[in-house]
């Protein structure tokens, strides 16, 4: 557990909620690169398995002034209360079927280790975890295209967005290969990331003030003045996490415009946006 | 659950958690056995008979 | 010893310690997980060697570049190419499905042969030979005429190919299935002449006032278009989104102006009266203007006062005045048009009048504007050969101007107007307005013959089919660009061994040819579609075959245009929606539910809300004013004058009180259950509407009546 | 027919009323059974269960049950630690309620995990954090005493006891009785809070966290505090219920009104600490992570206030207030309710701990997820049921369950004896 390693990597991306179309690339990039399975029947979104799960979000006005925002969310990978590494899942997965890279702040999966047990889906507040309840399976002939960089699970066990850990380990592999110690920013990016036509997802190393998510999130090192448990929040006043307060530590980001959307990001009692949204984001009383 | 599983570290969770569970664990088969071996030696001591 | 109940009971016991401390229990148990691991039912993917083919994608005319990933001569996944100059490394949800289509259940294997109502596979010696013998007898018959073609588009070399074949067999009768880019041609044709086309510069643009257009709802070139837009940001430019209900692209605009549906053309007239009444416009430019000008500046200014449009419209006088003011006064304005994705029906009044906001403020040919130019040919074939039966037939008349009336002719007539009908690369019994009419149609035809990779709705009716590549399987030119400033042909390679026994339809159309013998062979003399395409690609053959595309016109256009507002001047009517409910009914294109020639993919399908499909029913979009105590998810029954419809209802204050709100492209019924059965095809409520002046069929949308069910 | 194996003088119906009754209730046991097959062999997609409720009915039945067996490790504290020796009259049969309880808590895991024939991962790959790891172990564990504590009783019947050995090690094991009776309340203190700690620790559900003592959420101890509260509840009422169908007293007043007693103060000390955390966690958590608890009971078809006010004043303080009066408690009839009320109580609370968590949106644009369970998920929260009135009901008949019920029923038999 080389928490203190400073050359750890801490993977992380910010998505314009303002460039997003809803056009559900990302989404299925998602699926074709990481063999997610489909079934007949898929508009039971509670059953439906999307690594990549795009929200649409209203204002709540009423016809004229209604307004429409998208808001695709992966995996969190949340880094837990203070950043130390205790996302909500891993710390109650009683199997150690998942796992918190501290090297890289992804959190992992294990399919032949979960025994299916769900505390993990019922500890995640952002529905990031699916479940297999049927057998995967393709059409005849169907099952060629499965890519063999992500083994398809078995019935019975839980999944979610890995960030594309694969991706991560092939270019570091040839990062090793070429004699590099460590790998570009463009050589690792998610199948989200490049699919998206409009190119709301930026992708990189948080750690890394070089890489582009890091110059627009400027994430903040140090824990927030009024919660402890709050690491990393950005300095962008347009940027903000999901349920920030919450003290789970996203390492995904969102960017907006939109104060409505902006404030959907997270809750608030009765007035206290007023109160806190010119210095930005979403502050917490915790 | 044991020292050579991969998960296992000396640290103070490991140790307390299974520190509690052995050593109720080795209560349990202590009593037991302590219990079935009195039993068999009271059986042979009154010659098979269930009354003392 | 003798053995007791006391002493069994014992041995009992005895033995089942002994079983629970031996380590069988512990195998078994090791075992049986590790068996879990390893399900023989959950596949495992081969590993190999890892490569990438580029190709061009060609699911729609967006026609992107795409990047292949292979393992060993396994595709495995689809991704944008980067540097291509069209998508540049993004791509839509569609293209990235691709591999899906490639395995999909209902391909057509082998070729098919109509017997009753049911297919049986044929050899391809036997289906050519029955297609080219029932060819031989119409031609000789003297109608060649009859013998009637529909594809996707009009430029390609297969689309090519088979116009070549209709020639030299003696046919004019080619058809392709209204597009953006037949739109975009039949607006430049009626106001800047002939065999030019029209895009729009909406990359540098700084004022986009968009009628309707998908911009990121699939519309032209789609993932150009998504560029585009996202850049809107960066270059501080103005999204006015003109339409009935909050689309993506009206969500995401800077404006969302919602319009009373169909009165679109009004709104762009009553625009051009204020630009013109208020000398916004751009005097160079319209001292150009032709076809009584004068004319049509009259017209405007006594029919189209702000606020007659006004009530039209349902927008707010001051509103209208004020978007025709920062259009007009914008640096770089564009007007575009084509409601959604552009590909169906459209009023040409509409059309014409969004492209005159366009002249009036003169940025045609201008950066950021709307370039007019002729229609880029690249490629080149010899003349056919004729024979007299073929100048004859091709001398007649064209059956009808558009595909849609072909088939009223077809029904209108006791005797067949058609013989024998080609389809390729369309899906009319499924994409055209009032589908039943188009399935009699293709009940009185006595000949149907599908070129076709999928057993879709219009395959099913056709008596042969002969099955064609998917779009990775095979060789072709991809010229693309629909309704953007650049124009570029794309190669579109073959990266996996065919899958089925299908053929690439440039070879069919060879086959066939060869097997009519005669003239028509003549006019075929190549061996493969691959030396055709090479020959007819002549000097661009090079590039594009070393760099996957070629560049056919990039950049503000030099070329002259001529502005002719001849058909405005002569006061066309807008057309109004048949029917007689309260209610009207319009079509939703969305980016994640393609509504032509392809049917959506299961990876598509699993992405679609629902708020539009729930289980095997189409839920509709209606403003809870119009709802009427109706809760979310309600049952009811939608009936227009070609039908009914159960579907369910989803209230969305996202869309104008008064209209109902059907996602376009469910509703499919051929073999594919994770695709079809899903939903119903609006297209079998909705009717066309011939407009007139221009003959299109302009419906946009349908009086409706929903009840409770 | 059976005569040789019931106890020396007691009475007990005829073998063949015996049989039909264990029949019928075998029906529901199989029915269960068919369900549980079916779960096992097709999977989970035989629930309702989806991806917003990965925890649901059976959970809730899991942890009900744990609950309620608290009972026997509590009785056995009392008996076995504390030396309350009027208890020894009802421990036998808190045993037997808690090793049905508990053998029906693994037997929900069994079938509740989504890859049965894993589950020893629980054990293997132990992560030490996971409050759910706790559970398992010490589940086991105590299953494990449960046994121990039944097995003497077992070999006390007529047949059994003839065996010198069996008879000895019967006697031995009263023995040292204490020793696992202090080991299992060890075991029950940790799985029993552990269970609280499993909705305690979950920090990314509102509803669900609370703020707590090291590593251990209030809810840790409100679980052990609650179940060793209405666990004797149950053990009684399951003693009232066998008293009415057998017609015959069991168990003697004194002993009723202990064990009342006793219940009574713990249900009284642990809704008090259940109101104070239930304010605390109002009034400061709750509003800290921006939510009003409003936002918990509104907006949806099914949760509301109501369920706050039933679980704890109506199933909570008025049990607890009946219980701790001598006059009410010595009421009969306001016992009875009193120890239902309980028992739906914890019950109640044990729901709104795995359910109401699962329902409630925490993203602001999610939307409240309400489920209705399969019949397979039914059926098989039913066979524990039935399955525990079986085995009740051949341990009655064949085993010395109740030691005063000789005397009890001699002279003149299903009277009270005051």
């Amino acid at each position: 557990m080389n928490k203190e390693n400073i050359k750890a990597h801490k993977f992380g991306m910010v998505i314009d909620l303002d460039k997003c179309t809803g056009c559900g690339s990302c989404m299925v990039s998602c699926m074709s690169e990481n063999n997610v399975p489909f079934k007949e029947d898929e508009s039971n979104k509670k059953d439906s398995i999307t690594w990549m799960r795009v929200y649409k979000l209203t204002n709540g006005k009423s016809f004229p002034d209604t307004e429409i925002a998208y808001l695709p969310r992966p995996c969190q990978h949340c880094g837990g209360k203070g950043d130390h590494g205790h996302s909500p899942c891993v710390s109650v997965c009683p199997a150690t079927a998942t796992d918190y890279g501290y090297d890289t702040g992804i959190v992992s999966q294990i399919y032949t280790r979960c025994f299916g047990c769900r505390y993990c889906m019922g500890a995640c507040p952002y529905h990031a975890r699916y479940f297999n309840w049927w057998d995967p399976e393709w059409p005849e002939g169907m099952e060629k295209y499965l890519s063999p960089n992500v083994s398809p699970r078995m019935r019975g066990v839980v999944e979610k967005c890995s960030f594309c850990y694969h991706r991560f380990q092939a270019a570091r592999d040839k990062a090793y290969y070429d004699g590099r110690d460590d790998i570009e920013e463009n050589e690792y990016q998610t199948a989200c990331t490049t699919a998206c036509p409009a190119g709301a997802i930026v992708f990189g190393d948080l750690n890394n003030p070089a890489h582009r998510v890091h110059e627009i999130v400027k994430p903040d090192p140090h824990p927030a003045s009024n919660n402890p448990n709050v690491v990393g929040k950005s300095r962008n006043p347009n940027v903000f996490r999901l349920l920030e307060r919450l003290g789970t530590n996203p390492k995904v980001y969102y960017l907006s415009e939109r104060e409505w959307v902006r404030k959907a990001g997270d809750n608030y009692l009765e007035g206290e946006w007023d109160n806190i949204k010119n210095h930005h984001g979403s502050e917490s009383h915790g | 659950m044991f020292p050579f599983n991969f998960e296992w570290a000396w640290d103070i969770a490991h140790m307390v958690f299974f520190g509690g569970f052995w050593y109720a664990i080795s209560i349990l088969g202590a009593g037991l056995t302590y219990c079935i071996l009195k039993a068999a030696y009271d059986t042979f001591k009154n010659g098979g008979e269930s009354h003392h | 010893m003798k053995v007791d109940r006391r002493s069994f009971l014992g041995l009992g016991l005895g033995a089942v310690a002994g079983f629970s401390v031996s380590p069988v229990l512990l195998k078994l148990t090791d075992d049986s997980s590790i068996w879990t691991q390893n399900w023989p039912w959950t596949p495992v993917p081969l590993d190999g060697e890892v490569m990438y083919e580029s190709s061009v994608c060609s699911l729609c005319p967006g026609s992107c570049g795409i990047s292949v990933r292979k393992i060993d001569d396994r595709p495995v996944k689809i991704e944008g190419l980067n540097e291509y100059p069209i998508n540049d490394g993004g791509a839509c949800l569609h293209g990235i499905s691709g591999l899906q289509y490639l395995y999909d259940p209902s391909r057509v294997k082998t070729p098919l042969k109509k017997n009753g109502d049911k297919f049986e596979e044929i050899s391809w010696e036997e289906a050519v030979s029955l297609v080219s013998g029932k060819l031989a007898d119409i031609r000789n018959a003297g109608t060649p005429e009859k013998l009637a073609c529909i594809s996707d588009k009009h430029q390609g070399s297969v689309s090519r190919l088979f116009k070549r074949l209709l020639k030299s067999f003696g046919s004019p009768n080619f058809y392709t299935m209204p597009s953006l880019e037949s739109y975009l041609e039949l607006t430049a044709a009626s106001l800047h002449g002939k065999g030019t086309t029209i895009g729009f510069d909406l990359e540098n643009s700084d004022y986009i006032l968009s009628f309707g257009a998908g911009i990121i709802e699939g519309w032209g070139s789609p993932v150009a278009c998504f560029k585009a837009n996202a850049s809107r940001k960066e270059r501080g430019a103005t999204l006015c989104q003109i339409e009935p209900r909050l689309s993506n692209t009206a969500a995401n605009a800077d404006r969302w102006v919602p319009v009373k549906p169909g009165t679109e053309a009004d709104l762009a007239l009553g625009m051009c009266a204020v630009i013109l009444k208020n000398n916004l416009f751009n005097a160079a430019a319209v001292a150009g203007f032709k076809g009584g000008f004068n004319k049509l500046t009259a017209l405007l200014q006594t029919d189209y006062s702000l606020s007659k449009i006004s009530e039209i419209t349902g927008i707010k006088e001051a509103d209208i005045e004020d978007i025709a003011t920062q259009f007009a006064k914008a640096k770089m304005p564009v007007a575009v048009f084509g409601k959604g994705r552009g590909d169906s029906s459209q009023s040409l009044k509409e059309l014409v009048a969004v492209q005159t906001l366009n002249c009036l403020v003169g940025n045609i040919n201008k950066e950021g504007g709307a370039f007019v130019q002729p229609v880029k040919e690249y490629l080149e074939f010899p003349e056919e050969t004729m024979d007299d039966i073929a100048d004859k037939g091709f001398a007649q008349p064209k059956l009808s101007p558009y595909v849609h009336d072909l088939f009223d002719k077809v029904n209108a007539s006791s005797q067949p107007v058609v013989e024998a009908l080609f389809v390729y690369q369309s899906n009319p019994c499924y994409s055209l307005h009032d589908t039943k009419a188009v399935k009699q149609a293709f009940g009185k035809i006595p000949f149907v013959v599908s070129f076709s990779s999928f057993l879709d709705e219009t395959a099913k009716e056709a008596d042969i089919i002969l099955p064609v590549h998917t779009f990775i399987e095979r060789l072709e030119d991809i010229p693309s660009g629909a309704g953007l400033s650049k124009m570029v042909v794309g190669l579109s390679k073959p990266v996996v061994k065919p899958v089925f026994n299908t053929k690439h339809p440039g070879d069919i159309v060879f086959l066939i040819a060869k097997a009519i013998d005669g003239s028509v062979a003549q006019s075929f003399e190549w061996e493969t579609f691959d030396e055709c395409l090479e020959m007819a690609a002549g000097n661009i053959w090079g590039d594009l075959s070393e760099n996957g595309y070629v560049i056919l016109s990039e950049g503000v256009p030099k070329a002259p245009h001529e502005i002719d507002v001849t058909f405005l001047s002569k006061a066309p009517d807008s057309v109004q929606p048949n029917g007689d409910g309260d209610l009207l009914l319009i079509p939703i294109d969305n980016m994640r539910l393609p509504s032509a020639a392809q049917a959506a993919s299961p990876f598509a399908v699993k992405t679609i809300s629902d708020e539009e499909l729930k289980g095997k029913e189409t839920v509709v979009e209606i403003n809870p004013q119009t709802a009427k105590g109706l809760k979310n998810y309600d049952r009811v029954t939608l009936t227009t004058p070609l039908g009914t419809a159960k579907v369910m209802i989803h209230l969305s204050e996202g869309i104008m009180p008064g209209l109902v709100g059907m996602a376009k492209g469910l509703g499919h019924s051929f073999d594919n259950k994770y695709v079809s059965n899903k939903g119903v095809n609006i297209n079998e409520l909705i009717g066309p509407v011939i407009e007139s002046g221009s003959g299109l069929d302009a419906a946009f949308g349908i009086k409706t009546k929903i009840s409770k069910a | 027919m059976d005569s040789a194996l019931i106890p020396e003088g007691a009475k007990r119906c005829s073998f063949p009323i015996f049989a039909v009754g264990i029949a019928i209730v075998g029906a529901v046991v199989l029915w269960g059974v068919y369900a549980m097959g079916l779960i096992w062999w097709k999977g989970l997609n035989q629930t309702n269960m989806n991806d917003y409720y990965g925890f649901a009915l059976w959970i809730w039945a899991d942890l009900a049950v744990i609950a309620v067996g608290g009972g026997a490790f509590f009785t056995g504290l009392l008996k076995y630690i504390f030396k309350v020796d009027e208890l020894k009259n009802i421990i036998n049969f808190a045993v037997i309620i808690g090793f049905i309880c508990y053998s029906s808590a693994l037997l929900i895991l069994a079938i509740d995990i989504g890859q049965p024939l894993r589950g020893w991962f629980i054990f293997w790959h132990a992560n030490v954090h996971s409050m759910l790891t706790e559970v398992a172990f010490c589940l086991s564990c105590y299953f494990a005493v449960l046994t121990i504590e039944f097995i003497p009783n077992i070999l006390e019947n007529r047949q059994a006891n003839k065996v010198p050995f069996f008879h000895h090690l019967a006697h031995n094991m009263h023995g040292v009785m204490a020793v696992f009776a202090a080991t299992g309340a060890f075991l029950s203190f940790f799985h029993q809070g552990s269970l609280g700690g499993v909705a305690g620790v979950m920090y990314g559900r509102p509803f669900a966290v609370r703020e707590g003592l090291l590593i251990w959420p209030w809810t840790f101890f409100l679980f052990t505090w609650s179940a060793a509260a209405f666990g004797p509840c149950f053990t009684l009422l399951v003693t009232k219920i066998t008293e009415t169908i057998t017609g015959k007293k069991l168990v003697k007043d004194n002993v009723v009104h202990l064990l009342s007693k006793i219940s009574g103060w713990m249900i009284i000390t642990y809704i008090i600490a259940k109101i104070i955390d239930t304010i605390y966690w109002a009034t400061v958590t709750v509003p800290g992570l921006g939510f009003n608890i409003s936002h918990f009971y509104s907006n949806n078809g099914f949760y509301g206030y109501w369920i706050l006010v039933t679980e704890i004043l109506i199933c909570g303080v008025i049990p607890g207030l009946i219980l701790i009066m001598k006059s009410t408690r010595e009421n009969p009839t306001l016992r009875l309710v009193a120890i239902v009320l309980g028992v739906v109580g914890v019950c109640l609370n044990r729901w709104v701990m795995v359910l109401q968590i699962m329902a409630i949106p925490v993203l602001s644009f999610d939307t409240w997820a309400l489920y209705v369970p399969s019949w397979q998920e039914v059926a098989t929260t039913v066979l524990p049921v039935a399955y525990g009135i079986i085995l009740i009901a051949v341990t009655y008949r064949y085993l010395p369950v109740f030691p005063q019920e000789k005397e009890l029923n001699y002279v003149q038999p299903a009277t009270e004896t005051k």
